[in-house]
Order: C-alpha cells, then sequence, then structure tokens
C-alpha cells in the first residue's frame, strides 16, 4: 500500500484536529472566557484550512519580483502562491477580534450583574437559587 | 527542511490549543492562546503568506491577547474547568 | 442596475452619519435613520420594478468580470426581499424615537447605527452573489444583533452572549464549507460555481461542503436542533431590535437556502443522498411540533411569538427540502408573508409593551378596551399566522400542504394542521385575556399609543391581505421563474 | 453532555477525514484553487494596478467590495462594544480623587466637594491610590512610542510593495496607544486623544471607504470603481487603481487603529473609560 498520499492529507487531518479541539472547548468547557477561547482556537484552525489551499510546491510568496514587475505581461501564475485565500483570510482576522471585543464585552456585563464567569453558575442564579460562594454581585 | 519545521509548527500548535482549553487559570490560557497565534503566524509565514502572517502577528497575538488581559484583569483568573 | 447598490449602501452611510451627529452633539439621528430607510425602500423599489421588466441582471462591483471581482445577482425575489426588509426596518423604527430616547440615553445614535448596520447587513446577503462576500455580512448583521439584543431585560446578556458563540459557530461552519468548496471548484461566485458543481457531484468533498454549509445556515436560522438560542436571544431583546432581527433574520437564511438549493446544490448530488433531504424534513417535523408544544407553556406574549416563529422556521425548511414545485413556491411565498406577519405582530407587542411595560398574560386584561387600533393589528397578524383567506399565511401553507401531499410525507402535512390549529388556541387565549378580563387596576395609562406608532402598524396589517391577494402574480413573476431552470 | 459532544466530534473527525481524502495534493499546484481564478489575479494584479504586492491589490481592488464590509465590521464591533458596556456618563464621575505628589510619591485622597488642589504641576491625578509606577517602563514606552507610528505609517505606504496595508498599519498605530494605556494609565491616552475624536475618526475611515467607492456612481461608473480618478486628476488607468487603493487603506487604517483603540479602553476600564489596567 502507498502511503505517500496520506502523508500528504496528513495536514489537513492536523487542521481538522485543532478545529475540532475548539468546537470541543466550546461545547463543554462552562468558563464563559474558556467558550471564547475555544471559538478563537475554531476560528483560527479554519484560517490556517484556507492559507493551506492557497500553498503551492515551488512557488513564492504573492509579491511579484522586479523583473516580473518590469516584463510586460509574461508573468507565470504557478511560480507565485494563489493571493486569493490570503485576501479572504485577511477578512476573517479582523472578523474574529471584532467577535472577541463584542464577547469579551458581553463577558464583562455578565460579570458585573453576576459577579461570575461560570456559565452554570449564572443559570443557577436565574433560577432562583443562591448557587454557590463565588455569586456575590458587584454593584 | 521547511517541510520538518512545518511539521514541529504544528504539533506545537496542536499542544498549545488543547493546554490553552485545559489548563485551570485563565491567565495562563491567554497567554497560551496568545502563543497558539504567534505559532499560527509562523507556520502562515513557512506557507508564504506574508500578508496573513503579519496581520496574525499584529492582531491575533498582540491585540487579541492584549483584550484577554484586560478583560481577565477586570473580572477573575479562576475556573472551574 | 445602481439602485440595488443604493439600496445596500445608503443605510451603511445613514450609519455613518448617526455617529457624527450622536458626537457632533445633535439630535436629529432618528431622522437621518429614517430618511437612510426611506431612500433604501425607494431604491429597491426601482431595483425591483426593473428586475420585474427586464429580467434577472448581475452588478459587477468596481467593474471586475464576474468570477474575478464580486457581482450581485438581482432577480424578482431577491429584489422583493430587499424591499421588505427596508420597508420593514423603516416602519419598525418610525414611531420608537421616544422610546429609544428614553431608554437609552446617551447612546441613543449608537442605537440607530448599530440599526441600520443591521438592516444593512441583511439586505446585502440577500443580493449578493459572492460565498465568501456572505459571511463578512452575517458577521455584520450578527455583531449588530448582539449588540441590540443584549440591551434588554437582565436575561438578555447570557441570551446575546448564547447567541455569539453559537452564531460565531455556525459561520465558521459555513465558512469552513465554503472552503471545500473553493478547494474543489477555485471559485467564489455563485452562478460561475453553479456551472462547475455538476461535473463533480458525486464527490466526498464536496458532499461534505453543502452539508457544512447547510449546518452553518440551518445553526444561524435556529432550525431544530440548533434552536436553543432562538428563543432567548428574541424573546429578551429590546422591543425595537426584535421587531427587526425576529422577522429579518430568519428569513433571510431562508432566502439564502432557497436560493443555494435552487441553483447550488446540483439535483445530481440530492439524488445520490437521497438521506439529507429526508433528514431535513424530519427535523423540520420536529421543529414545528416542538414549537407549538413550547408556545402553549408560555406566560408571556413575546416569548409565546418566539416559539411560533420557530415552529415558521420548520414550515420554510421543510418546504425546502420536501423538493417538489408547489413545496417550493410555499417556501418562497412563506418568506414573504412570515416576514410580514411577524413584523406585525412584533410591532403590536411593541406597542402593548410601552404601554403596559410588560407582555405577561395577566397584563394584557382588557386591551380591546384600552388599545383598540392596537389590538386590531395584533389579531390581523394573529389571523394571517393561523391561517385564515384572504391573509397571506393562508397561501403560502396551502402550497405547502400540496407540496406535502404531493410528496406523499404525511407526517409534514399533519404537522403543519396541528401548528395551525394550536395556532388558533394560543391567540384566542390571548384574546379572550383581552377581550373578556377587565383590568380595575387604577393609575393605568389609558387610550391607545401615539399616532406615529399605530400608521406604521396599519400600514404593515394593510400589506397582508394584499399580499394574500397578490399571490397569484407573486407566483407567475417571482416563483416561476425562479424554478424555470429546475424543469 | 460531555460524552454526547465527544461522540459527535468523533463522528465529524471521521466525516472530515473522509473528505479530506478527496482533496488535491497538499501544495500542488495544478490545483483547481491554483488555476481557475487566482491566475487572473496573479497575472494582471500589475497591469491593473501598478501594484506588486497581488494581496494588496486582491484586497482593495479586486475584492475591495468584501474589504469595505470588512472595515465595517470593525466600526459595528466599536460601536457594539460601546452600546454594551459604555457606563452611564454620571456613573464616570469618582466620588474620590487621588492624587499623587510627583517628587516624593505621596498620594492625597479627596472627596466629591472638595476644592482641587492649586499645585497642578507636581500633583498628578491617579486612578486608584495604589497605581504602580516605574520610571523605566514609562522612559522606554515613551520612547517606542513614535517609532511604533513611524513604522505604522511605512506599512500603509509600502503596502503596495511589501506585505503589509490598511489593517496592518491601523493595528500598528493602535498597539502604540494601547502601549501608551498600558505602560501609564488609560487617564494619559484619553488625555492625548478624546474618547470622541476615537468614535469621529472610526466614521470617517469608513466614510472615506464607502465614498471613494460612491464617488465612481457620480461618475457614471460602477459601485468600487476607481476609475473616476482618471476623470478627476488626469492620471491613467492603473495609476488611477494604485492611488485608489492608497486611499481606501487609508480609511481602513483610520477606522481599525481607532476601533480597536476604542474597545481596548472600554474592555479594560468596564466601560468608565476612567481606570484602565
Amino acid at each position: 500500500m502507498d502511503f505517500a498520499p496520506l502523508l500528504g492529507k496528513a495536514n489537513f487531518w492536523a487542521y481538522f484536529f485543532i478545529m475540532l479541539t475548539g468546537l470541543y472547548g466550546m461545547a463543554v468547557k462552562r468558563n464563559l472566557v474558556k467558550k471564547i477561547i475555544g471559538l478563537g482556537i475554531f476560528q483560527t484552525a479554519i484560517m490556517l484550512f484556507y492559507v493551506s489551499i492557497g500553498s503551492k510546491e515551488g512557488a513564492t510568496i504573492p509579491i511579484l519580483t522586479a523583473a516580473d514587475a518590469a516584463g510586460r505581461g509574461g508573468i507565470d501564475a504557478a511560480a507565485y502562491i494563489n493571493p486569493l485565500p490570503h485576501v479572504l483570510m485577511l477578512t476573517a482576522i479582523v472578523v474574529s477580534v471584532a467577535t472577541l471585543g463584542v464577547a469579551l464585552a458581553l463577558t464583562l456585563r455578565l460579570w458585573r450583574r453576576y459577579g461570575t464567569l461560570e456559565e452554570d453558575e449564572i443559570l443557577a442564579r436565574l433560577r432562583g437559587d443562591p448557587g454557590g460562594e463565588a455569586c456575590t454581585p458587584r454593584s | 527542511m521547511i517541510q520538518e519545521i512545518n511539521a514541529a509548527i504544528l504539533l506545537l500548535l496542536m499542544v498549545c490549543a488543547v493546554a490553552a482549553l485545559q489548563v485551570r487559570d485563565l491567565m495562563g490560557a491567554a497567554i497560551l492562546f496568545g502563543a497558539y497565534s504567534f505559532l499560527m503566524c509562523l507556520q502562515w509565514v513557512s506557507l508564504g503568506a506574508v500578508d496573513v502572517g503579519f496581520t496574525e502577528a499584529t492582531i491575533g497575538a498582540g491585540v487579541s491577547s492584549a483584550l484577554f488581559f484586560a478583560a481577565i484583569f477586570r473580572t477573575t483568573r479562576r475556573t472551574k474547568d | 442596475m445602481h439602485a440595488a447598490l443604493v439600496a445596500v449602501i445608503a443605510p451603511l452611510f445613514g450609519a455613518f452619519f448617526c455617529v457624527f451627529s450622536g458626537w457632533a452633539g445633535g439630535k436629529r439621528e432618528h431622522w437621518i435613520a429614517l430618511t437612510a430607510l426611506a431612500l433604501s425602500a425607494t431604491a429597491a423599489l426601482d431595483a425591483l420594478l426593473r428586475v420585474l421588466k427586464g429580467g434577472p441582471q448581475t452588478y459587477l462591483l468596481g467593474n471586475w468580470p464576474a468570477p474575478f471581482g464580486i457581482a450581485y445577482t438581482l432577480d424578482p425575489l431577491a429584489c422583493a426581499l430587499v424591499f421588505l426588509i427596508a420597508a420593514g426596518a423603516l416602519l419598525n423604527l418610525w414611531g420608537a424615537r421616544r422610546e429609544i430616547a428614553h431608554r437609552y440615553p446617551e447612546k441613543d445614535h449608537t442605537f440607530y447605527a448599530l440599526y441600520l448596520l443591521a438592516a444593512a447587513g441583511h439586505m446585502g446577503m440577500v443580493v449578493t452573489g459572492d460565498v465568501f462576500n456572505f459571511y463578512v455580512l452575517i458577521e455584520i448583521t450578527a455583531l449588530s444583533c448582539y449588540a441590540l439584543i443584549s440591551m434588554g431585560s437582565e436575561r438578555s446578556e447570557l441570551a446575546s452572549l448564547n447567541y455569539l458563540l453559537l452564531g460565531a459557530a455556525g459561520a465558521s461552519l459555513y465558512l469552513l464549507g465554503v472552503g471545500f468548496l473553493y478547494i474543489k471548484t477555485g471559485t467564489l461566485n455563485l452562478p460561475d460555481m453553479a456551472a462547475i458543481l455538476p461535473a463533480m457531484a458525486t464527490a466526498p468533498a464536496v458532499g461534505a461542503a453543502l452539508a457544512l454549509i447547510l449546518l452553518g445556515v440551518a445553526v444561524k436560522m435556529g432550525l431544530f436542533p440548533f434552536h436553543g438560542w432562538l428563543p432567548g436571544a428574541y424573546g429578551e431583546a429590546p422591543a425595537v431590535a426584535a421587531g427587526l432581527v425576529a422577522p429579518m433574520t430568519t428569513k433571510v437564511m431562508a432566502y439564502v437556502l432557497v436560493r443555494f438549493q435552487v441553483s447550488l446544490f446540483p439535483p445530481e448530488f440530492l439524488r445520490a443522498a437521497p438521506a439529507l433531504p429526508q433528514i431535513m424534513v424530519w427535523l423540520s417535523v420536529a421543529a414545528i411540533l416542538l414549537g407549538a408544544v413550547m408556545a402553549l407553556y408560555q406566560k408571556n406574549l413575546r416569548r409565546m411569538l418566539c416559539f411560533i416563529v420557530l415552529a415558521e422556521v420548520g414550515y420554510m425548511a421543510g418546504g425546502l427540502f420536501l423538493g417538489n414545485r408547489d413545496a417550493l413556491t410555499g417556501t418562497v411565498l412563506h418568506i414573504y408573508a412570515d416576514l410580514a406577519m411577524t413584523l406585525c405582530v412584533f410591532m403590536a407587542a411593541a406597542n402593548i409593551e410601552r404601554r403596559r411595560g410588560s407582555l405577561a398574560f395577566e397584563k394584557l386584561r382588557g386591551l380591546f378596551g384600552t388599545m383598540p387600533w392596537t389590538m386590531a393589528g395584533l389579531t390581523a397578524g394573529a389571523l394571517s399566522m393561523i391561517g385564515v383567506p384572504p391573509f397571506c399565511g393562508f397561501f403560502s401553507k396551502w402550497y405547502l400542504i400540496k407540496g406535502g401531499m404531493a410528496a406523499g410525507h404525511w407526517p409534514f402535512v399533519a404537522a403543519l394542521v396541528l401548528s395551525s390549529l394550536v395556532n388558533v388556541l394560543l391567540f384566542f387565549r390571548v384574546f379572550e385575556i383581552a377581550f373578556f378580563e377587565k383590568d380595575e387596576r387604577p393609575g393605568l395609562v389609558a387610550g391607545d399609543v401615539s399616532a406615529a406608532r399605530l400608521v406604521p402598524l396599519a400600514a404593515v396589517a394593510l400589506s397582508l391581505p394584499l399580499l394574500g391577494l397578490a399571490t397569484g402574480q407573486i407566483v407567475e413573476r417571482v416563483v416561476v421563474p425562479l424554478l424555470a431552470p429546475l424543469t | 453532555m460531555r460524552t454526547l459532544t465527544l461522540v459527535a466530534l468523533t463522528l465529524t473527525a471521521a466525516f472530515l477525514f473522509r473528505a479530506a481524502l478527496d482533496f488535491p495534493a497538499w501544495g500542488d499546484p495544478a490545483s483547481p484553487a491554483g488555476l481557475h481564478v487566482s491566475r487572473f489575479f496573479i497575472e494582471r494584479s500589475y497591469d491593473d494596478a501598478r501594484t506588486p504586492n497581488l494581496v494588496t491589490a486582491t484586497l482593495a481592488d479586486y475584492r475591495s467590495y468584501d474589504t469595505m464590509f470588512e472595515t465595517v465590521v470593525v466600526f459595528c464591533a466599536a460601536l457594539a462594544c460601546f452600546f454594551i458596556i459604555r457606563a452611564a456618563r454620571e456613573a464616570c464621575v469618582a466620588n474620590v480623587f487621588h492624587y499623587r505628589h510627583a517628587p516624593t510619591g505621596l498620594v492625597l485622597t479627596l472627596r466629591r466637594g472638595c476644592p482641587l488642589p492649586r499645585l497642578r504641576g507636581r500633583f498628578e491625578q491617579i486612578d486608584s491610590e495604589w497605581t504602580p509606577r516605574s520610571v523605566i517602563l514609562e522612559t522606554v514606552s515613551r520612547g517606542m512610542i513614535p517609532f511604533l507610528q513611524l513604522f505604522a505609517i511605512y506599512v500603509l505606504a509600502h503596502g503596495h510593495y511589501s506585505p503589509g496595508g490598511g489593517f496592518q498599519a491601523g493595528v500598528i498605530f493602535g498597539a502604540s496607544y494601547i502601549l501608551l494605556a498600558v505602560s501609564h494609565d488609560l487617564r494619559t491616552l484619553t488625555d492625548h486623544v478624546a474618547e470622541r475624536t476615537m468614535h469621529l475618526l472610526a466614521a470617517a475611515g469608513v466614510s472615506l471607504y464607502v465614498g471613494i467607492g460612491a464617488l465612481a456612481l457620480w461618475a457614471g461608473m460602477q459601485f468600487m470603481d476607481y476609475g473616476w480618478m482618471t476623470l478627476a486628476f488626469g492620471m491613467d488607468g492603473p495609476g488611477a487603481h494604485s492611488l485608489g487603493i492608497l486611499l481606501v487603506e487609508l480609511g481602513v487604517a483610520l477606522t481599525v487603529c481607532a476601533s480597536l483603540t476604542t474597545i481596548f479602553k472600554l474592555v479594560s476600564s468596564e466601560g468608565t473609560i476612567m481606570e484602565g489596567l
């Protein structure tokens, strides 16, 4: 059996592993900051997947060399890495930091109201029982 | 050679991702997340995505970490999981 | 076709001007917002008329040819939805000036800016023909909605954070699916992709991509079992914001599914994986039943409406995946009808909340006596949701049931009928409280809300029978051209 | 719950791993992604926009509509943070004022209503009684900040030829402000750049971007077509596109810098804009 193509896929498998780690953190962790970190890991792993789509064996970074910029027309597309996934991921990075800012702002609001970052303690407070000793609301 | 560096960074990335979620201290988790972002930026530069790596170094490892630190400083670093 | 573009960027400029005006100490944000939305609605109407006359068009942004730059795909379906969104956002905001100034002192300009950004995001999602651009617009819409929702009742912050986490995960899954499609096809343009995909319909990666996209959109749409965020987010949001997001977001996502179903998912793919539509229809049946049952348990008008919205999502998703012509027609009709009627009932609920302070059932006593006009609006919306002719809800349900029968999917038909009956029960319980029980508490403000809030409500309520009577026109001029390539 | 999640994730993993077997080989130059659309960007970008950095050309010209909304996302996030956690103005007026005597480090505490000390030059207002103060940190940061800002401007201006552009420049510029806030305190930053200025700058950045796109409508062209500059400034097509890219990147940098600084201020002070880290 030929293992070479499988080895080529190992990169993709590693990306998927990181993605699922992030998803696991979002689903299972009870701490809100942990959930947000999980979301960050998930988003970044998707970006890694995209960037790897653009990579080409034996190509250089997507900035034209002086020779290619001077010569008219004869640019070999295989010599440069595909710039499109990079553009998309620049957008995605900025979107992820925007989401992070809003999520942290909401977390701070929850902290101000409930004095805890644990989701189960907040839910307990909402149901009306005192929850734990950590639930001292800050004015 | 670049393949070996890639593989090593990828391995460290996985370790950092798991550790950032498992460590029982939010400040530690935020620092590990910053390390994860920085390793990601290295990985992208080695894949030839210089612009994306640059942005991740400033936004992911820089501003995101600062935001996390600020929020944790304002709240608590204790966590149950 | 600059009109469609103007419809999207007018609210953007409105948002910027609101921020300028707010920080320069002005108090003109309300008028800026109304002007921007009115301009947007006019432009959308113009685009709709042009498309109806001249057929579907593309608008090339930056004048770059289609698969390379970003292009709008404009057809009657999209333009009509953009018009409804712009007009709905305008009417919903019309009479809310005092409420916003009172609830968000010092921050009202930000409220208007976020409201306009959310409206622009919804419209942009409808017209864009680029799968990645759609992701960016999802995020704009979502971020502004999180902020708007979080300023409601005490529980709204947690509801908003839950919505944020689930919504961001859903959008990321969509992004991953787009990545799978991109790695296989090398393009991001919707028509271009649709031309390439049939050749590789049975490839596992394409199947995975479509499944991921479906999953992501289902999460954003609140389809069972990903509905966890929906009742909390819409039920706890401030009244004005709920009137924007509850009618728009789920419907825009349903529209996107229609668009993907009709033009992107290759028929060969659906034939190769017959289990997928079946699963989706069963999920829709579950969503309809769950929404109906949970609505019965609610003790608050707005929360009850949220669970009805949940059931309506099931209607649209089910009709979409039944896959025959009647069911698809029903889904398209229901997108329009549900937008209008959800807007109607949420606006009426906002009026009641403004007067009574809360929407708990015991606060609704004697409303027919004190707020006759608002209750007339609520009644119109309720009759439409139940499905009484000539209101628009009847016709879309009719087509959905016909489609269900044609496909032989009896559980779906049964769930639809059952949910309509439950709607009858729900609304008549509300009417009973509002009509027969008298509220004798002292200090209750008598009289209806101001005309600035009643006139928009009347306009929306009147649009319900009009949309219903226009069903034939809509089917002939919007749905038939849309479904033409399928046969 | 935990086991259920693990089962679901394992199934997803199997599903994704199966799908990955169908992908083109990793780094394959002949994959569809490398051939179909992207060739156009690589081969045309210099002739179209005279920009050797293909990412900048694609970002700010071919897909400038996307980038416009990306900038609006950042703007929207700043507005959202402001809307969510900014405290009311009266809640931001402290009851107790602390003044530190600069030479000795002695702290003076005054209640509201007391006359403020007249010794402005030698006393400085601080946030709480214990604000750590490190001369080394402050001096080093003050020395670094101008260079950071200069580098940000370089990154913006040189984005056509080297990695960088509006986002990176905006973030670096914003980071210089964040460094100021971290090394001194938030009050120092607010004294330098008021909250109002930041919001106006953020709105000005996005307005510049969308405005440049909309001016094309006025010239009868498609939205975001930089070709109108050929008519307005009398330059050739690629030059106009190059200038257009620079201008929109400037808008991006303004918005990103102002928005990220605003978000940091709000998060680090819990919405009061008084007391930072």
